[in-house]
């Protein structure tokens, strides 16, 4: 890695003393001799097992549940079903006053996705676990279901979440969250070239190389301590707290290094089942993915869907850009109606565009719910934006470094979600970028500058 | 009930153990105990065996015995067997090739098993407890038996030609792998050819067609094209997460033969 | 057979943080008897080394080696509120909390420091080697390790500090869509080069070459690893990963590390990078959130890249080998 | 449940426990020796994290059974500094950035020892193949890549 301190050197002092430089981790030495605690590396005595029975279908009524095989399996100590939640509707981002709660911690009457969590075993042994659940009887009645975009959208679809009504979230702006700046099509009727172009992704998983879970421990007070590797404490406290309708006071999250989370582990969903397990047995409760249920269980990057209209000018200004941007939530919101409307102020992508008309939609499908991603609302926007860009420019005729000078924006600019541009720096970073990939631009590119002309 | 291992001494004690429900034989785990791990409540009893000549490598007057329990590792660094090293690195990364065994290998759905494709282009005869197979015979009814070694003559290096392709490099699952014995004539010609596909169907079989119209062949362009036009007779390439059945069939002529002409 | 090259560029920007909900961090920062510092926190290190940026900028405000800072974080017993490690808020909420923190509890320091040396304590300055002294009079001066002890013994004051950090809300103007859902943002430009095998829809990353802006590297080796590892991840993004390969259909979904496909060490490309700084003016000592936009810009320089190689568009991701395939075959037949 | 004796050595000590009869090895690694060192990143054996050495070849504890392990010198990461000292490896990865997370770093650790107990002086493409069994999520594998062949130059130089 290079710095590159030429660039800026005005409005940057290099005076610092402990910042600026490549000191070592405090933290890695314990990594790599294995002393580093993770929250999976403690055992207590008495210690049970989490086992979770999940749907194994799209969508399904539930007719009936019938434990008493697993229950009377030897090492079982306890089933749950979602009449032992207190609180057993919830959405996480409740918190920020973003509903309507639209999930079940363990499925009632019907399930939603291939995996929902619908009845929890808990035995002294994983072993004892796994088998109970085996034997675990459930008797559904297979819905029709929607797994993509258009499907769920389609006139007379199946409604795959009866909180929401329709297959989309509704915003305080109608069904989509919408961005309007200047005139869009007086944009695209001056344009002389116009592209509408549609791309899509599938979901992604985070992967991290641990998966989620926690380990719970009553402290005989009547308090819980919860070992979670979740990336944010207090948000899953005060879920916690609603979802068990137990004052916060009585549990105690405890974190420590987490082994990646990368968007993965921000939802709410080990910790409210196991601190409720560990409270109804008196026991120590763990609760952890398996590397199956990281994969196809946690939530995954949402699969989108989104068409760009382009107006752009022989000479390379985009005049007009309109977007359809729609995120597969799957099921449930958990962070999806906020990830579409992140991307509806990000559209514009880094360029200035005078006409930009935005809709982002949050989408309910019978999927494995989606949430947050390293890049949430932002990365798969990126992928169709520069493709876009690459599309637009050789349209034209025009390069394709070139062509991003030409729309880059500058300080002082004013974006389509009516924010003034401070901090600029793309167009040094396409400088830089021409310099060090040999990709030659104009000498008039690499005279510009982000800084406000005056 | 708990899982269990059970230790067996002879390898026809263990054939007799694995007939109680729920054992299944352990070789180097990377199956059996996964699918145990993974919550496989069918398993109840893993059955080994310490028989030492389950673990022996022969190799005699040009034919070689593996033990059902040889490693892949252990074959790649044999100094005997460097021809087929090859098709034994091929399997995993290192910790998976220390534990993989031939046995597992034979077992192994695809898009595992690629040494079983070795084997099958080998033309090896697989060892039981029930009797000696041909490896065909032994691939297509293998449910229920018990290996106890396989055995095939070893071919010269020039002879014998193996290609595995991945998506993730330099170890990923098949999305297909090419075994081939080229028999040369006096001529330089291809006199036989025996060549075995992975990921061709669910487990590794012959590309008879392809071995036909390379009788008689020079290993030049030109010459080769009959056989990797026909090399897809009969496939019927599987559809997983690393490739779709249609990608496979498209490209197992691309990489048979680059595979002819490297 | 051919294989054929070709060369990709995107530009992009990124946000820093999640204000459409309000977006609030807590820093505590107290001395010990012997002039240590400790920050307590209830934030969540992932692996991106948040402990040790916030030990950095705990000691650069102070006034004290980095070494001297001991970060305590992730409980909540004992820790104020975080709202949590994502949207490349950590270095930039986190690390303004814990600036306002450490700068309360080292106005208290210098108090003490002046009593001691009777002087005024806006005449008072670290030298960042432990020691308090007059400005311009380097003698005049009292170590870290004594105004502590006097502190705790003499004065009974508590060198310490509270830090909060609100990017208060911004609720989108329903009709407009006029909204602030974030603060600073940093940049990136991305060219990379492939080779295309045209006869199997393969694609080799021949180079990665990665240019980004990121306000301020507040440890280079560490911002070093979050972009090598996030063009790794751009990488894997663009070519490899999805967990439904034939989406939407839900069959053949990967569940290890087998079937969930990612760039293997074999497959990694030769990447250079290179940051500029441009210090946002919110940040804290000027830094932005580095860790999520560096694995974006490789995505799409890769698919123009592909495009530029072989002439397919390819705008589904991600862009397998088989789509790759089945575009030139399409090409071939028109 | 059926306990059943297993003795082995583990990082030079002698240990002798009764386990499950079917346990694995990491599970009495980290449940009942606790040896942390080897994690469960994934318990398939497709991740590596759980690597560990016995008798000289890496394996994956997660699908060894510890009672096949009698007799048999295990060494984990856990144990590889002595006396405070750390293996040339753990120094490397430290000196080059080779870790974040850390899940990984372990497994990591032990599958370059595996290589440079047999081979000191590995090329790129030796090491490569070495680690190609093990999973990082976060450094892109270049970080580990250069310190597995720092320690490999620092050995070669020591014993020079």
């Amino acid at each position: 890695m290079k710095l590159a301190k030429s660039y800026f050197a005005d409005e940057r002092k290099d005076d610092l003393k402990e910042l600026g430089k490549g000191l070592q981790r405090s933290d890695v030495p314990g990594h790599v001799t294995g002393k580093t605690s993770y929250f999976a590396d403690r055992t207590f005595p008495g210690m049970l097992y989490l086992k979770m029975v999940r749907s194994p279908h799209d969508h399904a009524r539930i007719r009936s549940v019938d434990l008493s095989e697993a229950e009377k399996h030897p090492g079982v100590h306890r089933i749950l079903t979602h009449k032992d939640i207190p609180h057993n509707l919830y959405t996480i981002l409740i918190l920020i006053q973003v509903g309507p709660e639209d999930e079940h911690v363990l499925a009632e009457d019907k399930v939603r996705w291939k995996g929902e969590a619908v009845v929890a075993v808990l035995a002294d042994s994983e072993r004892a676990a796994n088998e109970a659940a085996a034997k675990v009887k459930i008797d559904y009645e297979v819905l029709p279901s929607v797994l993509d975009i258009e499907s769920a959208l389609a006139p007379g679809a199946p409604v795959v979440n009866e909180h929401h009504g329709q297959n989309f979230y509704m915003y305080d702006s109608g069904a989509s969250r919408k961005v309007r700046f200047g005139d869009v099509e007086k944009g695209f009727a001056e344009a002389d070239h116009i592209l509408e172009q549609t791309y899509w992704s599938s979901p992604i998983e985070q992967a991290p190389m641990e998966t989620t879970g926690c380990i719970v421990a009553p402290e005989g007070n009547d308090r819980f301590t919860c070992y979670t590797n979740t990336q944010a404490m207090f948000f899953t406290l005060d879920n916690t707290s609603i979802i068990l309708q137990m004052p916060g006071h009585k549990l105690h999250m405890v974190g420590g290094t987490v082994g990646g989370g990368f968007g993965g582990k921000v939802d709410v969903t080990v910790e409210p089942i196991a601190i409720l397990a560990a409270k109804l047995t008196g026991r120590p409760v763990s609760f952890i993915y398996s590397r199956h249920e990281e994969m196809q269980i946690s939530s995954p990057r949402a699969a989108e869907k989104i068409v760009l209209k382009d107006g752009v000018m022989k000479d390379g200004r985009i005049v007009a850009r309109q977007v359809w941007g729609y995120t597969d939530a799957g099921a449930y919101s958990r962070h999806s109606p906020y990830g579409a409307q992140k991307g509806a102020a990000h559209y514009p992508g880094p360029y200035t565009i005078p006409n930009v008309w935005v809709d982002t939609f949050c989408v309910y499908t019978n999927r494995t719910p989606s949430s947050a991603m390293r890049g949430f609302g932002v990365t798969i926007a990126d992928f169709a934006l520069e493709v876009q860009m690459d599309k637009l420019a050789r349209l034209i005729g025009m390069d394709p470094l070139e062509f991003r000078f030409v729309n880059a924006y500058r300080d002082g600019d004013m974006k389509a979600h009516r924010q003034e541009t401070t901090g600029a720096a793309l167009i040094e970073c396409m400088q830089e970028a021409s310099r060090v990939a040999n990709w030659p631009v104009a000498e008039k590119y690499l005279k510009m500058s982000s800084y406000k002309e005056s | 009930m708990p899982l269990a291992l059970k230790t067996c001494s002879t390898i026809a004690e263990a054939g007799a153990a694995l007939k109680d429900g729920g054992a299944r034989y352990i070789g180097g785990g990377t199956l059996v105990v996964r699918a145990a791990n993974e919550g496989d409540v069918s398993l109840s009893t893993y059955v080994r065996s310490t028989d030492p000549v389950l673990s022996a490598i022969k190799v005699e007057a040009g034919r070689a015995t593996l033990g059902a329990s040889v490693t892949m590792s252990s074959i790649a660094r044999h100094p005997d067997l460097s021809a087929i090293a090859g098709a034994a690195k091929a399997v995993g990364g290192p910790a998976i090739r220390n534990m993989a065994t031939v046995g597992g290998n034979l077992f192994a759905p695809a898009p595992y098993g690629d040494f079983a494709v070795a084997l099958l282009a080998l033309d090896a005869t697989v060892h039981t407890t029930t009797g000696d197979f041909g490896i065909e015979d032994f691939l297509a009814g293998r449910d229920g038996k018990v290996v106890a070694s396989v055995s095939f003559d070893v071919p010269s290096a020039e002879k014998f030609r193996f290609a595995k392709i991945s998506r993730t490099k330099p170890k990923g699952v098949s999305v297909l792998s090419i075994g081939a014995v080229l028999e040369p004539d006096a001529n330089g010609k291809v006199k036989s050819a025996r060549i075995a596909l992975g990921c061709m169907a669910d487990r590794p079989i012959r590309a008879r067609a392809a071995e036909k119209a390379l009788a008689g062949a020079t290993l030049r362009e030109e010459d080769v094209a009959p056989a990797v036009a026909a090399v897809g007779e009969g496939v019927q390439p599987i559809t997983d997460a690393i490739a779709s059945a249609w990608y496979r069939a498209e490209v197992l002529p691309v990489h048979f033969r680059r595979l002819l002409l490297e | 057979m051919a294989i054929r090259r070709g060369r990709g560029v995107a530009a992009i920007n990124y946000p820093t943080g999640m204000n459409l909900g309000g977006d609030p961090s807590q820093a505590l920062v107290h001395s010990t008897p012997t002039g240590n510092f400790m920050v307590t926190l209830s934030s969540v290190d992932l692996g991106q080394g948040l402990r040790q940026v916030m030990a950095q900028i705990c000691a650069e405000t102070i006034g004290v080696k980095t070494d001297q800072v001991i970060i305590d974080t992730a409980d909540t017993d004992t820790g104020p509120h975080c709202m949590g490690t994502f949207a490349s808020r950590g270095t930039h909420r986190i690390g303004n909390a814990v600036i306002q923190a450490a700068k309360e509890a080292r106005q208290v320091m210098l108090e003490v420091a002046a009593e001691a040396l009777e002087v005024d304590a806006g005449d008072l300055d670290t030298d960042g080697e432990g020691n308090i002294h007059v400005k311009g009079a380097p003698q005049k001066a009292i170590s870290i390790f004594d105004t502590a002890l006097m502190a705790h013994f003499k004065l009974g004051r508590s060198i310490s500090g509270r830090g909060m950090f609100l990017v208060p809300r911004s609720y989108p103007e329903v009709e407009t869509g006029a909204m602030k859902p974030s603060t600073c943002y940093a940049h990136a430009c991305t060219v990379a080069e492939v080779d295309v095998d045209d006869e199997t829809g393969e694609v080799t990353v021949v180079s990665v070459k990665n240019v980004f802006e990121i306000g301020r590297a507040l440890n280079p080796r560490m911002v070093e690893q979050q972009l090598v590892g996030g063009s790794w991840m751009g990488m894997s993004h663009a070519l490899y990963e999805t967990t439904e390969p034939y989406y939407p259909s839900r069959d053949h979904a990967g569940t290890d590390f087998n079937e969930y496909l990612m760039p293997g060490p074999g497959d990694i490309a030769p990447t250079e990078i290179v940051v500029l700084e441009r210090p946002a003016a919110d940040g804290p000592y000027g830094a932005k959130g580095p860790g999520e936009m560096c694995a974006n810009p490789q995505i799409p320089a890769l698919a123009n890249a592909v495009f530029d190689a072989v002439g397919v568009r390819i705008d589904t991701m991600p862009i397998t080998p088989e789509r790759i395939l089945r575009a030139l075959k399409e090409q071939r037949a028109a | 449940m059926a306990k059943v004796p297993v003795q082995f050595t583990l990082n030079g000590e002698e240990k002798a426990e009764f386990v499950d009869s079917g346990a694995t090895l990491i599970k009495v690694l980290r449940d009942k020796l606790g040896d942390t060192s080897p994690k469960g990143g994934c318990n398939q054996g497709t991740c590596g994290s759980c690597s560990v050495i016995i008798d000289g070849e890496l394996k994956l504890s997660c699908l060894t059974l510890a009672e096949t392990c009698n007799g048999v010198e295990i060494l984990t990461n856990g144990g590889l500094a002595k006396d405070g000292v750390l293996h040339p490896l753990q120094r490397s990865f430290i000196d080059e950035f080779a870790a974040q997370c850390g899940f990984c770093t372990s497994g990591m650790i032990m599958a370059a020892k595996a290589l440079l107990d047999r081979n000191p002086n590995p090329s790129r493409e030796d090491v490569v193949d070495a680690l190609s069994g093990n999973i990082c999520r976060c450094t892109g594998y270049e970080p580990i890549i250069r310190a597995v062949l720092t320690a490999a130059r620092s050995n070669s130089q020591n014993a020079a």
